[in-house]
């Protein structure tokens, strides 16, 4: 049994890897919101579906023409991860505009309804849209990245099978992992991010030194909601197929990486999201080895939510989390 | 006679030492006073007496039984109530709603009863009704019974917070800096307050305060941190002439 | 001009008559037509009138009792119509009953749970397996399904049921705190799906994704209840208990002690409430008001599966209780109301006959923006609406008001004359 | 010169008024102070003219210039500072990052090391801290903190709201020492007080706010003689 | 706005009510349709509207002639059987509906039909192929697709038999559909001598199955098996073709639609499916419908829209006779209802129906798809009847 298990084990990494990535820039969008404003924006998954529509509908516009076939598919791959990061971030400001800036002063769980409000409309405007122009609302991108590549895992030792990833793996990862360290960054160490905590901490105060909070928490949202956008594209290479519906559960998965890595904290996003990736696809791959075939994958939810809840018995503040023990 | 009994205790928390070794007694119907310098470890002792934090070492006994290991409920119920610095009222509940929380160690009713409506829970509960009024003339709230607690201005939330905490009924209150805030004035009429409140309610008063005016005023007995650590205890005499109080805390107050 | 309005409206009696007329008027309207979710709307809103009118608390009990009993499924019984409209009505107090059941939780306790919908399946579950051959997979002894007779029995069993998992669910949750909680909530709701949904095997206890079919309708001397209308009396007896059991408890020791939790948990345990025990008991307690509309939907639908007990279930529920107002009790069957009603049929109606103006050209719209699916879509925009319009839900909650005569004029007379009394002394001090 | 000017306003929190028309004004140079009793109105004074209040009627000069009702983050750019009550520092930012949020909208790195340069001179105690999270500070600490930060934006009008809450006598004394300090190296003070004794002793000029008015002005000194004041506010 | 006659506001001319006779005119009659117009399943769901819609359109002119007006009223189920049974109940209060076409869910429709039931209200339904669906006994409900314990089996005999299949995977989508056809397929297949060597659910709405795509790697199956819709189906085939994984797969009519091709795209290749939907090109009548539809709607149909389409056929048949055998007057639901039950020899655009005492249609077949090439529809390979 371990035997198999490990087999697979290098193959699991790199699925699991490839999922926790996208579950950890979504993540990412989450938290900012969440620690600048303590709320939990709903409907960032759909920002992060309406990025994956945004996005192939460029890849097909700019495929379809002529000349652009000549552009390599890496500077178009940047050229639409930029556009399309834009609109959805702008998609982002708006969306605090109209659906939670009037409500900073109601009752915390009040914006939850904007959000879910927001979230049906967002699901069916690109429901609508995506059925006038295609007919159908499930859409297929064009294949971008798919050459394979064998990962010698058994080079290393001959416990493990070689494992299979596409181009597209590398990718993801790639820009997953710098758009995390960027953000790390400018959240920690420019004047801005340093802003935007501080706005996080104590609104009014900030005010007083001279910082724009309604601009302050525009940026957040415009970075949040570009970064669920990017990751849509980013999706939409890596699993080709999208509907509008993708949002509800990713985001939520995301969101649940978010609070396990810790919510408002930038690296436990991370940190929680590749491990939700790992955590699903190993459970997905072994539980029925491991229950002698009484637990299926179908329990791999189960899993993920046991050890989450787990974590947060024991760590309640989440992986990375500061407990933020109120001083009596 | 001794009503609180604190010896060597100790906290950590991490590598920081808010309290160390600290023993002392706290006598019964005594206005006893702990002051000390910010971050001196004075609301740290409070809360350990309480039950918001457990000791890393050493006892609490109040009436010669151990209160470590309690929770905090648990303690209140033993009979010891307080007051936050940073104040810590019901906001959206009523003035009157704030003080019924207080009495709810004295209330036993229970599910059926309150589901039932019985002639017992309906007296039980005006009977509190009207206590709790009472204690807000006391406290020259009762105009205000229905305001919501967040509404008031600091130094009615100060009061009643002091409102909420004797509703419990306790044998021993604990006030942190209850004139934090207060003019002078104010704080004189807290200060005839606290010190009637002692004999009329039949209760220990222990505080913690900056004002020295009213520290020297009530106190009959005076505790001082500094770095967690006791470095002086008497009455107010021996504490305003104390050299290392002077130096640690006081200042040139000490002149006043 | 608007002064004098109120001062008209606010003549009592005058009210009276109008609200009168009003009543007769929608009545006869719902009665005498074939079908009018209109004069239905507006029958049922005289109850939301009724709640805002200037009279005795006992009067208004007394009018909407009646209303409820008599004079809705009377009215409503003129047409056709008549069992559609006992299906919403049903509805709407089967979601009131667990709206109020989560308000106890997240409104009064102060305690964010998106998993709520898992105790109506403890519920609906507990209820099903007995009432099908479901359970004789796995109980060795007995005689299944069991009777309709066991319905009524099975109404305290989900409840209890549902008690117990919500103290199951609590006690590991409690150390968690906030948003944190909402997230731990939402795992357990989802693995209790995700459970009941892979419940055929080992042992088939649950029939997993296949659901469970032919669920034994209720039955009581002799009769067998199916139809919505019997529902409906069923499920109105039970939601009158739980607004009476919640009221009774809103204004009294248990419920201060949760929102004293609720506003501040360090001050509340300083005042002698114990914690853990107080917020197991709002989870019990709320859990079980949805167990037992578990019971009452499994004997309605005659069917259940997972598919109706998703995470969006939760959610909905939850605005139900967030859109009426937190801790407002009117507030939150008003809520569970307009959601229900909403979603079950204005909604429908709503994009049906939009969809026949399309269907008979005289409106022209593209296939891709077909009413027929616009019903999402229009209840987001609501949603968006109703938030930015009241930011405090539909009827925010308000604290009880105390009456001071009340609490003065029966003091013993001993103590009004300034003397001295042993527990607490009465006499001012200046401050 | 005047520096600040305030015209009869009035501030409500939803339906509760605070003030009730309030008008001074504070000079180039002075030290004034507002005394008054809890819930008084001082804080939300100093609210309003930062901007953190909304006013509903009356108007607001800041040397010369109309800033009633505008925002915060444009008040303080025009040379004003408003430390809040309660301190109110950055509980999980640096010392250092707290030092550089109040010099958020100062442009150039040399000017800004050169304003922290000065802050150290008044707060030697903030330069061994500089990468101490402000939360874990003492209360005292973290008053010179918000002082401190306050001074980053090199005001010209200070506005300090009860700087000496809860701290203890020996602290009391040297934020009084400091206020006296920065006043004599140029910097206007708007003090608000309850230890009203201390504050009109340094001030040079006070107003007393009772329910959202003012019912007394004049020198320090006089009012620190008024009989009416020591029998309401001293004590 | 919406008034009384929310539903029939069309029929401004016959605004009198329906249980006496109209003056003048002619009276509605409504079909309702129910199937999913909004979520995950709406592209079948909204074909089957569409078919019925089609079928209803063409029969209207008829009607008229009889002294009745067709109308279509589409409901959403949303493919959640509280709103599929909340609509049942609105169709049952709605005097002029007597038959609803629908619906795609078997778990929406085993609940529904119970209220159909209570109104006698027809039922037919273009796709349900769960047992219990037919198996409770209800009189109103029909359907004129074959069953999953038909399915499977059919399925299963040729994976076995005519492929070789030894080691079969299965996977399924862990709902109603999902469960009943797979294990109805494992009960055959083992029967027919294979071996299962895995087992194993899915998350519907998930984009990212390799975890179960790697047990089949370690199983090394020679056919795997899907039991649910084309959505996770099409991206399993592709995840798996991706990681190396070349044997047969093989589906039910969850996975009969164009979408199975626009997602998995080549990977559909050697991927075998079992359909209740014949290929609708095979007859004559079959590709006048196919054209017909695509003018109409401006898109290719779908697997089911025929169905729809058919349903609405049969139903609409059942009608006819039943007016007819009651003097041209309009009778009861009951008569309407056993009238469509007694429809035999029903020649459809693609299939034949005849209703057997239970609702099940004994001219049911299966058919056996296998897609060659990418695309849509695929070449039949095979054809059971029962
Ligand atoms: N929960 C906690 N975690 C870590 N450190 C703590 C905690 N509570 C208190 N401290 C630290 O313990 C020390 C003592 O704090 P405490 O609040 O008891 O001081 P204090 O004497 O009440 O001061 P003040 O007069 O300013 O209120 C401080 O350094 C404080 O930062
Ligand atoms: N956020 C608020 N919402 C509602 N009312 C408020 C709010 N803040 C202050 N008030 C009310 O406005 C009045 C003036 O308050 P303010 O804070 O200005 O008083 P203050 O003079 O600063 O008192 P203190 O010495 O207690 O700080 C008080 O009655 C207070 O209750
Ligand atoms: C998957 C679909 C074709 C519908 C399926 N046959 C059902 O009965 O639910
Ligand atoms: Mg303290
Ligand atoms: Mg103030």
């Amino acid at each position: 049994m371990l035997q198999e298990i490990l087999q697979s084990l290098p193959q699991v990494l790199v699925d699991g890897l490839t999922l926790g990535a996208v579950y950890a820039v979504v993540a990412l969008g989450y938290t900012m919101v969440y620690g600048i404003l303590q709320l939990i924006n709903f409907a960032h998954g759909e920002v992060f579906m309406s990025g994956a529509f945004i996005g192939t509908a460029f890849f097909i516009l700019i495929m379809g023409m002529g000349w652009a076939s000549a552009i390599p598919q890496f500077i178009l791959l940047i050229i639409v991860l930029i556009l399309t990061a834009s609109i959805t971030g702008l998609v982002g400001v708006g969306l605090e505009r109209v659906a939670y800036r009037p409500l900073r002063n109601a009752p915390r769980l009040i914006p939850l309804i904007t959000a879910i409000g927001i979230s049906f409309i967002l699901q069916d405007v690109v429901r609508f849209i995506a059925e006038l122009f295609n007919g159908n609302y499930i859409v297929t991108g064009p294949s971008l990245f798919s050459e394979q590549i064998t990962l010698k895992a058994s080079a290393i030792s001959s416990i493990f099978y070689d494992a299979r990833f596409k181009t597209s793996f590398l990718i993801v990862l790639g820009v997953a992992i710098i758009l995390m360290v960027a953000l790390d960054y400018f959240v920690n160490k420019t004047k801005w991010g340093t802003a935007m905590r501080a706005v996080a901490l104590d609104r009014e105060t900030a005010s007083l030194m001279s910082i724009n909070v309604n601009k302050v928490i525009s940026i957040t949202f415009f970075i949040g909601s570009a970064l669920g956008g990017a990751t849509g594209v980013l999706f939409a290479v890596q699993y080709g197929t999208i509907d509008p519906y993708i949002g509800f559960i990713l985001g939520l998965k995301a969101f649940i990486a978010a609070v396990l890595g810790g919510i408002g904290n930038i690296r436990g996003a991370m940190v929680g999201g590749m491990l939700l990736g790992l955590m699903e696809m190993f459970a997905s791959a072994n539980l029925s080895l491991l229950t002698g075939g009484v637990f299926g994958a179908e329990y791999k939810d189960v899993f993920a939510f046991a050890i989450l809840i787990l974590v947060l018995i024991f760590k309640p503040e989440g992986l990375l989390g500061k407990p933020t023990a109120e001083k009596v | 006679m001794t009503i609180l009994e604190v010896t060597n205790i100790t906290k950590q928390f991490g590598g920081l030492t808010a309290n160390k070794d600290i023993t002392m007694n706290v006598e019964e119907g005594k206005i006893t006073a702990v002051i000390g310098p910010n971050g001196a470890g004075k609301t740290t002792f409070f809360n350990m007496i309480t039950g918001v934090y457990q000791p890393t070492s050493g006892d609490i006994k109040l009436d010669g039984k151990s209160l470590v290991g309690l929770r905090p409920d648990e303690v209140a119920k033993k009979g010891i109530s307080r007051t936050f610095q940073n104040i810590r009222l019901f906001g959206e509940m009523s003035v009157i709603e704030n003080v019924l929380v207080g009495m709810h160690t004295h209330l036993k009713t229970n599910l059926i009863g309150i589901l039932l409506n019985l002639p017992f829970t309906k007296k039980e509960e005006a009977s509190a009704e009207k206590e709790a009024y009472r204690l807000l003339e006391y406290f020259e709230l009762d105009h205000l019974l229905n305001e919501k607690a967040n509404n008031l201005s600091y130094g009615a939330q100060r009061k009643l917070e002091i409102a909420r905490a004797l509703a419990t009924k306790p044998k021993l209150i604990l006030l942190d800096e209850p004139a934090a805030g207060m003019n002078p004035k104010e704080t004189k009429e807290l200060t005839e307050v606290i010190k009637r409140m002692g004999q009329e309610f039949n209760v220990t008063v222990l505080l913690i305060e900056h004002d020295m005016k009213l520290v020297m005023e009530i106190s009959e007995h005076i505790v001082v941190l500094d770095h967690g650590e006791k470095i002086a205890e008497g009455n107010p005499e021996q504490i305003r002439t104390n050299p290392k109080v002077i130096e640690a805390y006081l200042g040139s107050a000490a002149v006043h | 001009m608007k002064g004098k309005l109120a001062t008209f409206f606010s003549n009592k009696q005058l009210q009276v008559i109008l609200y009168s007329l009003f009543i007769i008027v929608t009545s006869a309207a719902l009665y005498f037509s074939q079908k009018s979710v209109v004069s239905f709307l507006l029958l049922l809103s005289s109850l939301l009138i009724l709640h805002f009118m200037n009279l005795k608390n006992v009067t208004k009990w007394i009018v909407a009792l009646g209303l409820l009993f008599i004079l809705i499924p009377f009215a409503s019984s003129g047409g056709p119509a008549f069992q559609s409209y006992m299906e919403v009505a049903t509805m709407v107090g089967i979601y009131i009953s667990m709206a109020l059941g989560l308000n106890i939780v997240v409104g009064m306790a102060g305690l964010l749970d998106l998993g709520f919908v898992a105790f109506f399946a403890v519920g609906a579950y507990s209820y099903s397996i007995f009432a099908t051959s479901q359970a004789s997979n796995f109980m060795p002894f007995g005689n299944f399904p069991l009777g309709g007779e066991s319905f009524w029995g099975f109404l305290i069993v989900g409840g209890i049921m549902a008690a117990i998992a919500g103290v199951l669910i609590g006690v590991p949750v409690l150390r968690v705190k906030g948003d944190y909680l909402a997230i731990v909530t939402l795992g357990f709701g989802e693995i209790i799906r995700i459970i009941f949904n892979n419940g055929d095997r080992p042992i088939n206890i649950t029939n997993g994704a296949m659901g469970i079919a032919s669920v034994t309708p209720p039955e009581i001397f002799g009769m067998t209840l199916s139809f919505p209308n019997q529902f409906y009396f069923v499920t109105l007896l039970i939601l009158m208990f739980t607004i009476f059991a919640v009221l009774r408890m809103e204004h009294s020791k248990l419920g201060r002690s949760w929102k004293a939790v609720r506003e501040n948990e360090i001050a509340a345990q300083a005042m002698g409430i114990p914690l853990v025990k107080t917020k197991l008991l709002a989870f019990a307690l709320g859990a079980s008001f949805s167990g037992i509309m578990g019971v009452v939907f499994a004997a309605k639908q005659a069917f259940i599966d997972p598919t109706s007990f998703t995470l969006m279930e939760s959610f909905t529920i939850l605005v139900m209780v967030v859109l009426g107002g937190m801790g407002s009790v009117p507030g939150v069957i008003l809520g569970a109301a307009v959601v229900t009603i909403l979603n079950l049929q204005v909604l429908t109606e709503l994009t049906n006959w939009l969809n026949q103006l399309s269907l008979s050209g005289v409106l022209t719209i593209p296939d891709a923006l077909s009413p027929a699916k616009m019903q999402k879509f229009i209840f987001g925009a609501l949603l968006v609406a109703f938030a930015l319009y009241r930011p405090k839900g539909l009827i925010p909650a308000k604290n009880k008001i105390f009456d001071v005569k009340k609490l003065k004029d029966h003091r013993p007379d001993h103590l009004n004359n300034d003397t001295k009394e042993n527990s607490i002394p009465i006499d001012k001090v200046q401050v | 010169m005047t520096v600040l000017e305030v015209n009869n306003i009035e501030t409500y929190y939803g339906a509760i008024q605070a003030l009730r028309g309030i008008s001074l004004h504070v000079d180039e140079g002075e030290i004034v102070t507002l005394i008054g009793s809890n819930g008084a109105g001082k804080s939300t004074t100093l609210k309003s003219i930062s901007g953190l209040a909304k006013v509903k009627t009356g108007t607001i000069q800041y040397k010369g210039k109309e800033i009633t009702n505008k925002p915060p983050h444009q008040t303080t750019i025009l040379g004003m500072a408003h430390v809040p009550e309660g301190r109110r520092i950055f509980s999980n930012l640096t010392v250092k990052e707290n030092l550089l949020m109040g010099a958020f909208s100062v442009k150039g790195k040399d000017v800004i090391q050169e304003r922290m340069e000065q802050v150290f001179t008044h707060f030697p105690k903030l330069k061994e801290r500089l990468n101490q999270k402000g939360g874990t500070m003492s209360g005292g600490e973290q008053q010179m903190l918000a002082i401190g930060r306050a001074l980053m934006m090199n005001p010209e009008l200070l506005m300090l709201d009860e700087p000496s809450m809860g701290l203890a006598p020996i602290i009391v004394e040297q934020i009084f020492e400091i206020i006296l300090h920065l006043n004599s190296s140029g910097i206007t003070i708007l003090l608000v007080e309850q230890n009203a004794y201390q504050a009109l002793s340094i001030a040079h000029r006070g107003y007393v706010i009772q329910n959202g008015e003012i019912v007394l002005s004049g020198k320090g000194s006089d009012l620190v003689e008024n009989d009416e004041i020591k029998e309401a506010y001293l004590a | 706005a919406c008034s009384s006659d929310s539903g029939s506001s069309s029929s401004s001319t016959s605004t009198t009510p329906t249980n006496t006779e109209p003056a003048e005119g002619t009276k509605v009659i409504k079909i309702a349709t129910q199937s999913p117009l909004s979520g995950g399943s709406a592209i079948i769901g909204e074909a089957i509207k569409l078919g019925a819609q089609m079928k209803l359109e063409e029969e209207k002119a008829k009607f008229e002639e009889m002294g009745y007006t067709l109308q279509l009223e589409p409901y959403d189920d949303q493919a959640d059987p509280k709103k599929g049974v909340s609509n049942a109940n609105l169709i049952g209060a709605d005097e002029q509906i007597y038959g609803v076409i629908g619906h795609y869910n078997s778990g929406v429709a085993i609940p529904s039909s119970e209220v159909y039931e209570k109104y006698n209200i027809a039922m037919v339904s273009p796709a349900n192929t769960a047992v219990e669906v037919t198996e409770r006994g209800l009189k109103t409900v029909n359907r004129i697709v074959g069953r999953d314990d038909f399915q499977g089996p059919a399925g299963a005999e040729y994976a076995v038999n005519e492929l070789g299949a030894k080691k079969i995977f299965v996977i399924q989508d862990k709902t109603a559909y999902g469960t009943g056809l797979a294990d109805a397929f494992i009960a055959a297949a083992e029967e027919a001598g294979a071996e299962v060597v895995g087992y194993e659910g899915i998350t519907i709405g998930e984009k990212d199955f390799n975890g179960v795509i790697n047990q089949i790697l370690n199983k090394k199956p020679d056919l795997v098996f899907f039991g649910g819709l084309y959505a996770e189906g099409g991206i399993i085939i592709k995840q798996a073709r991706d990681k190396g994984i070349d044997v047969p797969f093989m589906g039910g009519d969850g996975m009969d639609s164009s979408g199975l091709v626009d997602i998995a795209g080549e990977a559909v290749k050697n991927t075998y499916i079992t359909s209740v939907a014949g290929d609708s090109t095979a007859t004559d009548s079959g590709k006048k419908f196919v054209e017909d539809y695509k003018a109409k709607f401006n898109k290719d149909p779908e697997g089911f829209s025929v169905y729809g389409y058919d349903s609405m056929g049969v139903f609409l048949t059942g009608l006819e006779s039943a007016i007819k055998a009651n003097n041209g007057e309009l009778p009861g639901k009951d008569k309407v209802a056993e009238a469509v039950r007694a429809v035999k020899d029903y020649k459809g655009a693609l299939t034949d129906v005849s209703f057997d005492e239970k609702g099940d249609n004994v001219n049911a077949k299966i058919f056996l798809y296998k897609f060659e090439e990418a695309s849509y529809p695929p070449i039949q390979v095979g054809e059971v009847s029962q």
